[in-house]
């Protein structure tokens, strides 16, 4: 993030729009859309400084229910427009949001590249292992036996693991948070934009309509046992063995932020013509 | 004995060889001399399927005026060796008054090159070379060529000198190389000497990929994000380093789709945005084209065309991403469509969409092509135009602001982001005038309507089009056939047949009333077109009610369309 | 006191209400009901924007004709409760013979519906239902429906059986409410009853997208990739255990760029291949469907268009994605087209889709739509059509095979992997015969010329399009249409107008001569389609020289088109 | 692989087709054509029942020089097209092959995704921290300070590690080999074709051309200092932090190849008409 110019007294309500959130009932994502808006009131910024980008899915409906400014563009390319975004626009926090559809899957190459290029941005993805805007179908980080009309008896296919991944691809934080912390969460997405470069949690978000079985997570999840590590070698072992439930701060690392150099030689426009010149 | 020569006003040549035989860098250097003498000239090139090391060829035009295509036949081939030159014989058309310059040590021209009746010329380009210690052959033969069209000694060594800043031995050896050469030239008995110089003016060297590129600059474009692609990656590569020295950045992206949903968010985020590629990538640009015009986001797509379908022929021109620019979109999408006519005119019209782009919030096409990307000409040096970004930005705490208010001209305000107070969402999902998502018919039905209105809500002024000349008949074209189109209307002249050259440089929004205000009284126009299919013809058939007959000259790519072609066509349409 | 009321032909009801209220369920066993009396029947859904739970309507109409468009008028609207239910109005218009009715307890009908002038009769749905153990307000009000509209208590005993196959409790409970809603029915004292059903015939009860996954594996199609997307997911999810059951496979891609490159791959093996999407997902495999084209490999696209541009209007129809279809390919890609003109006909269009992808080794894109695909409706068991996949091969050790070869029709044997002595390389890059990569101007001349040729050489006989009727007048249309147009024709001829109904199943490649012919005698057509820019009659303008006046009749989803609308458009027109 | 049904005896220039490569003089495509040719010999099967499929890039022109079925498709593709291929035609032997641009830039999201479905294909990546066919772009494995004219002075990005990102995602084979050993290569190519489910080799790939300084790879590589493992956990640490010049079979793991399943109630294709009927 880039500091805020003056402190704000912004209450967690003043990031929630008046916009009624399509939303199933019991949705992980309220709570999600809640730990932003503290996140945000913690971070003493002020709404029309953060931008929150998404692409296509419940999840992905996010920007519209807060105060910021927001960008609800196309499936799975929540990355490369908050990528273009903070590059242009440094001054402004970023937040990139969305499901695992649209990250792990339509936007997996965004998401490797994202956390490899290392722009000073916020990725948060609430995770409920499966699309469910479309209705029930199996996304990347599905079990493999789960059963649905597209795969019958379960795609047999293994989970994708979104924090190996991220750290394998160069995320510079890397946190799993649980929609059934609200606090936890907020706080655990306020020290991922406060930390300098790609910072990325993943949230188990259940999606209550067509995998009901998840509201069992909230009994499932613990804080990670261990304190985070910058070692990545040692984030990768940990990570591989995790059970999916740790949560907290995983991997912290020091990579410098992708800024592009500014020019040693800064021209006018007209100046560039001179190359031209006969 | 030399031929009692006539000067001529244009002379065209080309420089063949193997790879390693520094056929390109003679090539630019004879166009640099050229332009040092005071003429115009224009330079392609074109090279075997090799990656690298693969025969090349360098087809140079000269002339006293501004060559916009290259002409029907070349005057002088000289080739360094003759490897697999043959495969450029459908590049470089000869004819019985054109010479073949090869070195002997080298083998015979190919039958292909000699049965149109050009006279050979042997020339030991080799061993004169190798009497020059550090002298190479083709500097022996930019000398040759030099002489053979009689540029003066000075502008040669001007070239060199430049090209080779240097200096020391290789230098030296290159202009005695070079100096060889023209004596050679002399000793062939035949030249095609140009006119002399017209009056000097302030002129340019600059391909079209550059030309465009510094158009965008100039039309307040401040980040890029791209993938490489030939023959776009010039393009880019040119910007790179420029628009950091205006403070601007450029971004490679992991692939198209990154590049364009990046400049969309940096569009989004205020500042003027472009990408630049061809036919593949822009395939997989189109969802993205979508959103920009759903959540009016202005973009600038430079579309570098290449010969297509698919992968087609990288290197190559064709003109055929016309439909996919003006009718690739899904839904009804109204958006710019914008093609420049030369190689400076990519810099007009790139400033142009980019103006356009902001001033209506919405993605512009410019469809320029491998010719004039990857030409370099010599050009007069193009107008000041003011076109700059000129995006509608909203107030701070404006009231009851609403990002996609139906206004009467359909551009709405737009809130940047870092203003207080109208923060909003852009969506590309169907909205209400907030942009609060919408499913009913009356938001889609006013939605659409603005988006389409606000493509009309403007004057879009002379530019829509060049406009040429008189009568009942016209040529319809676009693009990089206009500069053939005009020299065969040229030529037509003398066979007693003139008419009108419409060549569009607007292509959406369509301008029918316009259109056919420069059509009135024609009474028959030809359509010319390099596409297999007649894509233009029925662009044109679709979106214009065109008063008059209509009739299709088209060929794909990869050759150019030559001014010959065109011209016999006029004269047998004229009189049929 | 029940009014005198006229047996009707054609009934259309619609039962409204929030999230869970069931009336989906409900909607599906009046369907089922009236196909059980021997009714033909369309039914239609719409929802709010929640993404479950929110208010919902079934919309259906029963008839004793087959219904291929909905109807103007809603005879009947019955509400569980009122909910949101308002926000469904302009789907559901009414008039003043028709009839509201809802609960009291749940509040009065919202405004929008009785400015209409229709008479509200409160009925207690809930209270009804409460007094039967286990009995829901929902099939109270089916039990109403069936009773205002006549069907038999046989049929609707029938109905619920069958998809309550527990039986039990359940079941009892829900007999017992539907017959205490036909006793409320009976006091209401209006009916809408429905004339004697017609003769029996074999008929099926099917969507557009179940019909489409038919076909396309009656075509011969036996591996499946795509990636979900409202409203295609269904076809893909009928698809999957289907396919499973006649040896075939469906892989679900990671995005849609992976499921058309796996097709391409799955039919370049030689098995005949599908993917399904809908306009943002078909926008990201443009570049593959030009390599389809290139390299000339068999794959259909099914497209379900729903409201565009960009993301849209997910669940809603819309006729906008004919440009994308046709010229959505960069360069010149000749490729299929096709359009189904009913639900029951996308069986039909993907069958015939199929055997044309294969019969000329070339992409071939049906447009289907999301009123279609997600459609239930009660048919004519569709026609077994003999088209199946027949694709030419090329024999084992075939002498000299060259897999591009410029064969007479275009269309040259193609090599499966695994077939000895005539391994091949296929590719998108252009190529000679033998697949080569060429960039010489005639070998892309002649394969461009291949490609566009093959599409020619066949005989697409009567299936090109639908046409109907006789006269001066004609109507030109496509897809969804048809049935509203068919539907108007039949409504003027009472006003002594009729015509032609023309109705194009082949979109491309274009049937000039054919159109002509059919359009003989024609001194002017309307042109009827559902897009707000015009892309049929832009597309009719460009590929067709019509020989008659042309005007256009358009209008954008999310709403139908519904045959009131054409009716007065042509009483209007033809008297002009 | 699947088992060929006859040992044949052809010799590796069997493989080898007619046409004359585009490649420049030196490039280390050659040896890696070398090695396929080999490998195929080794492996025992035919031309006709080995499909190779590739994308664009210098290294994507592959399929044409051999005799092998060949499927040259679009950037960044090969994977899905091999994907298609292998699961409609499970008779074949299906290669994939291209550069590290197609692969690990364009085509990342598919690799992905091959990694984790695990069909039974292997894919061999021409590497060489370029793009040679576009005439020297940065590509995801560059040097962040390799100076060019897309990026001057470098992208400052940090590389990606394909064995990692494979690792992560589960590819099921994973080798690293080099164009300077084309024996070790062709042998590492038959291992991996013989490996059940993905396989996938990086061969380090010199472009002589735009990275001349590569030809001094031959003295950098070695073999790897250790066995192969099966344990993912194992294998991430070592490949995280190895030096990127080890040769050898770094993974080899036990996953189950993806394979449909047969229907129990396979049926002829008019039955399916029974549920539509009234
Ligand atoms: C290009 C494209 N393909 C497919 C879709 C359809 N689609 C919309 S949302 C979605 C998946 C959503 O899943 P996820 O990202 O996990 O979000 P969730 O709804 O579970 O929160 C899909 C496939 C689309 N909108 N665009
Ligand atoms: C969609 C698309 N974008 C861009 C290109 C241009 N292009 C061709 S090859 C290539 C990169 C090749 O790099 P790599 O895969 O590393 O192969 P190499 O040439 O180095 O072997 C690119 C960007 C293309 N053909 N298609
Ligand atoms: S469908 Fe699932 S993910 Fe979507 S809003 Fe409902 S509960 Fe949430
Ligand atoms: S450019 Fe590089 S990768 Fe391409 S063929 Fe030449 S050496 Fe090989
Ligand atoms: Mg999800
Ligand atoms: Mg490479």
């Amino acid at each position: 993030m880039n500091a805020p110019a003056t402190a704000t007294n912004l209450k967690p309500q003043q990031f929630k729009s008046d916009v009624k959130p399509v939303w199933c009932p019991g949705c992980g994502d309220y709570t999600v859309l809640s730990s932003i808006t503290k996140a945000l009131a913690a971070l003493e910024v002020r709404p029309e400084n953060v931008a929150v980008v998404s692409g296509i899915g419940c999840s992905s409906r996010i920007p519209a229910y807060t105060t910021c400014y927001g960008f609800h563009g196309v499936h799975g390319r929540a990355l490369a427009a908050a990528t273009g975004l903070k590059v242009a626009r440094p001054d402004l926090t970023v937040i990139a949001a969305g499901g695992d559809g649209d990250g792990y899957s339509i936007g997996g190459n965004h998401f490797l590249h994202a956390c490899r290029r290392n722009v000073d941005l916020t990725y948060i993805v609430m995770d409920n292992r499966v699309y469910g805007m479309t209705k029930g179908q199996p996304s990347p980080t599905t079990e493999p036996d789960w059963d649905s009309k597209l795969s019958p008896h379960g795609t047999g296919l293994r989970e994708f693991h979104p924090l190996v991944i991220a750290l394998a691809s160069g995320a510079n934080f890397i946190a799993r948070a649980t929609s059934s912390d609200p606090n936890g969460t907020a706080d655990l997405i306020t020290q991922a934009v406060r930390h300098p470069g790609f910072s990325f949690i993943e949230v188990l978000s259940p999606c209550v309509t067509f995998r009901p079985e998840q509201r069992s997570w909230k009994d499932m999840v613990h804080p990670a046992p261990v304190e985070p590590t910058d070692d990545p070698a040692r984030a990768a072992r940990r990570l591989m063995t995790d059970d999916g439930f740790n949560i907290g701060v995983l991997f912290a690392g020091h990579r410098k932020p992708y800024r592009p150099e500014a020019s040693a030689s800064p021209k006018r426009v007209a100046e560039l013509e001179a190359e031209f010149v006969l | 004995m030399t031929q009692a020569a006539k000067a001529m006003t244009s002379v065209s040549v080309a420089l063949a060889g193997s790879g390693g035989a520094g056929v390109m860098t003679a090539g630019n250097m004879l166009l640099e001399a050229a332009a040092q003498a005071g003429y115009y000239g224009l330079m392609t090139r074109s090279s075997g399927p090799q990656i690298r090391g693969g025969e090349a060829a360098a087809m140079l035009r000269i002339a006293t005026t501004p060559c916009d295509s290259v002409d029907d036949r070349y005057q002088v081939l000289a080739a360094v060796d003759w490897g697999n030159v043959a495969r450029f014989a459908a590049e470089l058309p000869l004819e019985a008054s054109s010479l073949v310059v090869g070195d002997p040590a080298q083998g015979e021209p190919p039958e292909v090159f000699l049965k149109s009746g050009a006279r050979y010329a042997p020339v030991t380009l080799k061993a004169t070379a190798k009497k020059i210690p550090g002298g190479w052959p083709n500097m022996v033969a930019l000398g040759l060529l030099g002489g053979l069209i009689g540029l003066p000694a000075a502008a040669l060594r001007a070239a060199v000198e430049k090209s080779m800043k240097k200096g020391g031995d290789a230098l030296a050896a290159s202009l005695a190389a070079v100096q060889a050469g023209v004596g050679e030239a002399a000793k062939i008995g035949v030249r095609y000497p140009l006119a002399p110089a017209p009056a000097r003016s302030s002129r340019w060297l600059v391909t079209g990929n550059q030309a465009a590129g510094y158009g965008a600059i100039r039309g307040g474009v401040r980040f890029v994000a791209a993938y490489p692609i030939t023959p776009a990656t010039e393009l880019l590569e040119w910007m790179a380093p420029a628009l950091a020295q205006v403070g601007g950045t450029l971004v490679q992206a992991e692939d198209e789709l990154a590049s364009i949903n990046m400049i969309l968010g940096a569009s989004y985020g205020g500042v003027p945005s472009l990408t630049a590629t061809s036919g593949p990538g822009l395939s997989l640009m189109i969802e993205a084209l979508g959103l920009g015009v759903a959540a009016e986001i202005p973009i600038v797509v430079v579309d570098v065309m290449r010969t297509g379908p698919s992968t087609g022929i990288a290197t190559k021109t064709e003109q055929a991403d016309l439909n996919i620019a003006m009718y690739g979109l899904h839904g009804d999408a109204p958006h710019l469509v914008l093609a420049p006519n030369s190689v400076a005119d990519c810099l007009l019209t790139t400033q142009w969409a980019t103006h356009l782009a902001e001033t209506l919030q919405v993605p512009a096409i410019v469809l320029s092509d491998q010719f004039f990307g990857q030409a370099r000409a010599v050009v007069e040096r193009p107008a000041d135009v003011s076109f700059a970004g000129a995006r509608q930005r909203a107030e701070p705490d404006a009231a009851d602001y609403q990002r996609y208010a139906l206004t009467p001209t359909g551009v709405s305000p737009m809130a940047i982001p870092g203003t207080p107070g109208i923060t909003y969402t852009a969506d590309g999902l169907e909205h209400g005038e907030r942009g609060t998502p919408s499913s009913a018919a009356a938001d889609h039905l006013a939605q659409m309507e603005k988006r389409a209105r606000k493509l009309d809500s403007i004057d879009y002024g002379e530019h829509w089009a060049e406009i040429e000349g008189e009568g009942e008949l016209a040529v319809i074209t676009w693009g990089s056939c206009t500069g053939a189109v005009r020299e065969a209307f040229a030529r037509a002249k003398a066979d007693g047949v003139s008419g009108r050259l419409l060549s569009l440089r607007l292509m959406s929004p369509a301008q029918p009333q316009r259109l056919r205000r420069a059509l009135q009284g024609v009474k028959r126009a030809l359509v010319v077109e390099q596409s297999f299919g007649g894509q233009f013809m029925r662009y044109l058939r679709g979106e214009y009610d065109l008063p008059c007959e209509l009739t299709s000259f088209r060929k794909p790519g990869p050759l150019p369309v030559r001014p010959d072609e065109i011209h016999r066509k006029i004269l047998e349409w004229s009189r049929a």
